[in-house]
């Protein structure tokens, strides 16, 4: 693994959009029977990871492959997650699918795998460096196609605050930088606010009055994740600024879809975690077959607003593909 | 002067202990105040109450725990566990009164398990409420599959979100909930079984003190309290997560430390919780309205705590 | 003797055991209606475990309970209460944040309504009790601002509030001065004049002999002997107690000229002024006074366990800079405190560790503690003092307060104490014992130490001391020598003019 | 027969008091080779004291600290404060053993300011470790920008990664910090001493311990394992990341506490807190064997570690 440069998944050239699988490496062989792949994800307690896991596991279904789906008991249990990771390779999985907490925290599990002739792919969120195979969208994408929107919709500007998510955590500090920098690069925009909520509801409530009683003309929200979103939802409700304070949220969770749908939530960028965790499954079973393919695989994301939400239907997977492929 | 006022004993004697805490307030008001000028305004101030009154909820029963000579850590937990299960009785159509008690007869429920494996199992409270901040949570995400309860009836939701009088329901009902427990702790027997099971559980045993059953009562307490907090907080989110109640523990035994209760048992004071949980609240409140970056905030935090209890120490004396 | 049916308080055969250790072997015991008995015996005789066992704090093996010829079952300490049972604890039971009232109603509140506690009634039924004892206490301060002579009276205030029939007093006067004794003669006059029992723990016989009409002895958790007092003379009980005849031993002075500790002009608020003394090789220096008077502090300021503010301790010679124990041990002193429980002993750990503290360099090599010789010079140190079970390795808090205290003179003895600071050193230690910690003060005076000994017991103060200072109000007030000590001299200055 | 061993004192006393706690891990080892066979193999085994090693390093300081009568909530945010200050002098070409001390004197240092503010300042060690737990995260945020630190030399990672003799190094290190951790408690008079002060401080003081000292070694020996064990782990990762250490405290309080040490301290034992150690790696080992669901691992843990203190209390007696 010494000849691979840092993999930084935004930018590293050699990569495919998931779109182009079928038409540049053919049709996915069918795998042997009793293949295992193996899935460590972040935590079970975000609505996310466990759309991503379903995502693995259709696909396996499909294609007859057996699926072991674990995660760790926090967001923040990085030495669980490791061992979780290492107790899973001890098993002798085909591939493995990880899911860092940070872009460390596997490392040594990644190694051990290598040293087994495991496949692992790096599925989305933090990167890990060494990684040879990444699946996953692009972090900071995520804010810079909401500082877009304020671009295109409030081409006068205005004030806007951004409410983070943990400090020193890899996709809250991409996504608030992708928002940050395209916002100031237009010059109209006044960033009033920039501060954490560490994933919490509550606290993105509570930052969220704060800032709006501060500053009663901001005209819009960033929440680092769609669950700080719908807290900063209820605090723009109840300071009554719903028709001027627009929030944006991240990863495009199903009650996130239900509030875009009711005009409670301006919008959030979905990164469409069931079509991330099948192209996943795809990518470890085609490197199971023994195909070399590019080290990113780059997943679809897009905004989801009012405007286009219809356009985006979450359960059928092949319309969605389609949607998405057309774009 | 000072002398003239310890004499007057017990009462004025608390309130000098909560002077220390007071000051430490003050400052931080005064530090805040002029750094941004839309601290000190009526409005931030309701604020700041509102934003500290969940937290206060939590503390007031993490006092009385800490009185006991116990700690509660898995007060978050609980509180996830009796929303999400009152949340998912409203949902379902259960009357609100109802909903609202069937979620608070939860938070009594783990309180009294708590409480039971500490006093009938024998069990040091520190683990057995570490075990239940595990237990707890896995029950909420187990219950829910891990997903937010939506859609609460407005009527349950006005509660938290209206005002009276200016100030916001949640602030009058915690200071209700609050002096309801300063009443217990300084004027019933209850409260003196507390400081006593506290201060010397040998003594209270043998003056015949209930010391099983004023255990259990302050962890049933302080499950209620938690399923209350989580009440007024999903009235005021308008939804009910089981991740909810995060790090609450430590908020609470923060602002209860603050506050003057020690961990040893045997001493602490309501009003001195409040003003802890006031401190932690404005701090927070004025960390974001100056704007301040993540990482910074973190760090004013931190130091925050050490000196505010610093210039308690320092003015209580001692 | 009196008749079983007619007693007040019958308890047969109690047995009771501590893990494989048996501490009671069937004793019995009978009291009579407005009889103060005592319960006599050493330390570890297990008179605070009959008593305990007897007010349902400790839940005995075997054995029956005779209320006024009901038998009684105590589980709980509830049932004692519901019996008619107070207990005065030796270890005293209180809870430091609680005022005196609440300390006095603890577990039996006085109530208004159906909820709140009645404060007012509380204390003022508080000054009632307290106001033949010490009307001096503030009922509504913290027990915590209490002395420990104040809270032993609040303790025995206590167990007075219930109108018990039957009042276990252990060890009641242990901090009390002659004085705050006579208060309590009184009202055990009172209470035996109403009917109640007493039981009476004391190793001070001559408040026995004073208050008791009969008395049980035991030894070693068994019933020795029922004895009539003051028919049966002093020797006989000491016999009966220690299973062997005392020596009745007189003072021997071992002073020299040789200056070895000074004190100058040592202060603390007001609690010690500006004191003076100074201590002679070889020499046995009594500290009296009234409670309150100073003494504990003085030695306190001079152990360096509080910072004097101002005022110096010259050791041989040389200032003691460090005003911490540690310096103050350095330079050869050691105090054994007057409140054992707080300032003594480390509860869980065995007596060895408990001994070794203050010299663990010296039993320690290369770093590492040479148990084997902390054990042997532990039971060698504690078979002089006689420790009681003899097992060194028990923890400290599993013995009789009297085999503590010798644990904790023994730590000084091991650490190569020169002066020897003792406060109150004989509290709750048994007549063999208080004579055996006599001799050892005159040992260590024959080996050329320094000793300072404050103690309220004035017989105990003129039976050790070279020279005795008295202290008043913080000052010390007068040094009397040799020939001058007596009680009617000590009392003439340590009471103040009025 | 148990006569006669409580008659061989100290020592023996203290291994039965341990035997409790083993009596919990065989149980919880048995019921998991009863479900899966690659549970009790040697590979697994190794794996599992590989996994433990490091969550055992931190909780033997812990369990030093507690004994002492304080805990020390702060040694994650320690763990990764020493760490990036660590990896950052490697990344920059200081020898290896040079940065080894720079990272494990940052995390004696953190200690010191732990037992300074506790010992001088006479505050609360459970407040000033939560305010460290925030102080210490920032200033490792800070330092690093948020940014792992990646490309630490390989003759530092061969630390961690190699063997001898078939164990894995951390395991070998963590053992020989384990054993000298037991002679300091056991045998020097350095143990003695926390043992007293947190027995009795007081009466430890007027004995002539330094109690000051003592406090302070404690939590600097704490801080200086947290160091040791973000050594170990960041040679296993190869990167130093700001946000290491996360919960760590939790996991070395419950496994100090599985082995017997009293939250109330002058008790508690390396050995127990070893073997507790290796309980809470040995559930989470278990439970990924058998595939068991996230929510109800967490459900498990929090019933075994309850259930694994009742086990302990019931077989040690009291
Ligand atoms: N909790 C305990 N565990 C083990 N042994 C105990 C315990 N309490 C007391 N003992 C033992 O029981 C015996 C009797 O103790 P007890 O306190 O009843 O003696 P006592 O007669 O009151 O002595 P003293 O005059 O010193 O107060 C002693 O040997 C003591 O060591
Ligand atoms: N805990 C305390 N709180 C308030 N004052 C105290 C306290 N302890 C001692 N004092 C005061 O310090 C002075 C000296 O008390 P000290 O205990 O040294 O006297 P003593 O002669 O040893 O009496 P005792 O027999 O009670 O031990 C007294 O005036 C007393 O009121
Ligand atoms: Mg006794
Ligand atoms: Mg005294």
């Amino acid at each position: 693994a010494q000849d691979l440069t840092p993999l930084n998944s935004d930018s590293e050239p050699d990569r495919i959009d998931w779109s182009q699988l079928d038409a540049t490496f053919g049709d996915l062989a069918t795998p042997a029977q009793g293949t295992k792949v193996g899935g460590v994800s972040k935590t079970l307690t975000n609505e996310y990871w466990r759309t991503l896991g379903e995502g693995y596991k259709t696909f396996a279904d499909a294609q007859s492959v057996g699926v072991v789906y674990q995660a760790a008991s926090n967001e923040g249990d990085q030495l669980g997650q490791l061992s979780i990771a290492e107790t899973l390779i001890s098993q002798g999985f085909d591939a493995l699918l990880f899911s860092p907490q940070t872009d460390a925290n596997l490392i040594p599990a990644l190694e051990k795998a290598a040293a087994a002739g495991v496949p692992v792919v790096n599925v989305n969120d933090a990167v890990i460096p060494t990684a040879r195979h990444y699946v996953g969208n692009v972090q900071k994408d995520n804010g810079v196609r909401v500082a877009q929107w304020f671009i295109d919709n409030h081409p006068q500007g205005g004030k806007v605050a951004v409410i983070e998510g943990q400090a020193g955590v890899y996709a809250a500090g991409q996504r608030t930088a992708g928002f940050t920098q395209t916002i100031t690069e237009n010059g109209n925009f006044d960033i009033v606010a920039s501060v954490p909520a560490n994933w919490s509801r509550e606290l993105a409530f509570n930052a969220a009055a704060t800032i709006l009683q501060q500053h009663p003309d901001l005209i819009g929200f960033y929440a680092n994740n769609d669950g700080m979103a719908l807290g900063v939802v209820e605090a723009v409700k109840s300071a009554g600024k719903q028709q001027q304070t627009a929030v944006f949220g991240t990863d495009g969770i199903s009650d996130a879809y239900a509030a875009v749908r009711a005009g409670d939530l301006t919008g959030t960028v979905d990164s469409f975690p069931l079509l991330t965790g099948e192209v996943a499954m795809e990518v470890a079973l085609r490197l199971i077959a023994g195909q070399e393919l590019p080290r990113v695989v780059a997943t679809p994301q897009a905004l989801i607003t009012k405007d286009t939400i219809d356009s985006y239907t979450t359960t059928d997977m092949d319309a969605l593909r389609a949607v998405l492929t057309a774009q | 002067m000072t002398k003239a006022l310890t004499n007057i004993p017990l009462f004025s004697r608390v309130r000098f202990r909560d002077a220390g805490t007071l000051v430490g307030l003050i400052l931080i008001a005064i530090v805040f105040s002029a750094l941004t000028p839309s601290f000190f305004t009526v409005q931030n101030i309701i604020n700041i109450l509102q934003q500290s009154s969940i937290s206060a909820c939590i503390a007031i029963g993490m006092t009385l725990v800490i009185i006991s000579g116990g700690i509660d850590l898995s007060v978050g937990p609980v509180a996830a566990l009796s929303a999400t299960l009152g949340a998912a009785m409203m949902v379902a159509g259960v009357p609100v009164p109802l909903a609202v008690l069937g979620a608070i007869a939860t938070g009594v429920a783990c309180g009294f398990v708590n409480g039971a494996l500490i006093t009938w199992g024998g069990l040091q409270p520190f683990i057995v409420t570490l075990g239940g901040l595990s237990l707890y949570r896995a029950l909420a995400l187990i219950y829910t599959g891990g997903t937010p309860i939506f859609g609460l009836p407005t009527e349950f939701r006005a509660l938290s979100n209206g005002t009276v009088l200016g100030l916001p329901g949640p602030v009058i009902v915690v200071a209700l909930l609050a002096l309801i427990a300063w009443i217990v702790l300084t004027k019933t027997p209850l409260g003196e079984y507390l400081m006593a099971v506290g201060g010397n559980p040998e003594a209270a045993r043998v003056a015949g003190v209930p010391v099983t059953l004023t255990k259990l009562s302050a962890y049933m307490i302080s499950g209620g309290l938690a399923a209350i907090a989580s009440l007024i907080l999903i009235g005021r989110l308008g939804a009910a997560e089981p991740t909810m109640g995060n790090l609450w523990e430590l908020d609470a035994i923060a602002a209860s430390a603050i506050g003057g209760a020690s961990l040893m048992g045997g001493r602490g004071s309501i009003v001195g919780t409040l003003i802890g949980c006031v401190i932690l609240g404005a701090l927070r409140n004025g960390l974001t309205l100056l704007n301040v970056q993540a990482f910074y905030q973190l760090l004013a935090t931190g130091i925050i705590i050490i000196v505010a209890m610093l210039i308690d120490r320092a003015t209580s004396g001692k | 003797m009196t008749s079983v049916s007619a007693a007040r308080l019958h308890l047969t055969d109690v047995t009771k055991s501590y893990g494989p250790i048996q501490v009671l072997h069937g004793v019995s015991l009978t009291v009579a209606p407005g009889e103060v008995h005592g319960l006599l015996g050493e330390n570890g005789a297990g008179k605070s475990t009959l008593l305990n066992v007897l007010c349902g704090v400790v839940p005995p093996d075997g054995g029956q309970i005779t209320v006024d010829g009901t038998a009684v079952t105590i589980a709980r300490p509830k049932d004692a209460a519901k019996a008619g049972i107070a207990m005065i604890h030796q270890e005293l039971q209180q809870v430091p944040e609680l005022t005196v009232a609440q300390n006095i109603f603890l577990g039996a509140s006085l109530r208004r309504g159906a909820i709140f506690v009645d404060r007012q009634t509380q204390e003022a039924e508080s000054r009632r009790l307290l106001a033949t004892l010490d009307p001096s206490i503030d009922v509504t301060a913290p027990i915590r601002d209490l002395r420990v002579a104040q809270r032993q009276i609040v303790e025995i205030a206590k167990a007075l509030r219930s109108n018990a029939r039957v009042i276990a007093m252990d060890e009641p006067t242990s901090s009390l001065t002659p004085k705050e004794f006579e208060r309590l003669v009184k009202v055990i006059q009172v209470l035996t004049a109403q009917g109640v029992s007493i039981i009476y723990v004391s190793h001070k016989m001559d408040e026995v002999y004073r208050l008791c009409q009969a008395a049980t002895i035991l030894r070693d958790g068994r019933f020795v002997t029922h004895v009539a007092l003051p028919q049966t003379p002093l020797s006989t009980v000491i016999e009966h107690m220690v299973g062997r005849e005392l020596a009745h031993a007189h003072h021997r002075s071992f002073a020299t000229d040789t200056v070895m500790m000074q004190v100058n002009a040592l202060s603390r608020g007001t609690a010690v002024r500006n004191a003076d003394l100074t201590l002679h090789q070889g020499e046995v220096l009594g500290i009296a006074g009234l409670v309150g008077s100073g003494r504990t502090e003085l030695l306190r300021l001079i152990a360096g366990v509080d910072r004097a503010d101002s005022g110096t301790v010259t050791v041989d010679g040389v200032t003691i800079s460090g005003a911490n124990p540690r310096a103050r041990i350095r330079a050869g002193l050691g105090l054994v405190p007057e409140e054992r429980k707080r300032d003594g002993i480390i509860r869980h750990r065995p007596i060895t560790a408990n001994i070794g503290l203050p010299a663990m360099s010296q039993f320690s090599r290369v770093g590492l503690i040479r148990k084997r010789a902390l054990h042997a010079r532990s039971q060698q140190l504690m078979r002089e003092v006689n420790l009681r079970p003899f097992d060194v390795t028990r923890a400290i808090g599993s013995f009789s307060g009297g085999n503590q205290q010798k644990a904790i003179i023994g730590r000084w003895l091991a650490a190569g104490t020169r002066i020897f600071l003792f406060d109150e050193p004989t509290r709750g230690i048994d007549v063999g014992a208080k004579a055996e910690i006599y001799d050892l003060i005159e040992t260590l005076a024959a080996q050329g130490c320094g000793v300072l000994v404050v103690s309220s017991e004035m017989p105990e103060v003129i039976r050790v001391s070279d020279r005795v200072l008295v202290m008043r109000e913080g000052r010390v007030a007068a040094s009397l020598n040799a020939g001058d000590i007596t009680e009617a001299a000590i009392a003439r200055h340590a009471i103040p003019a009025a």
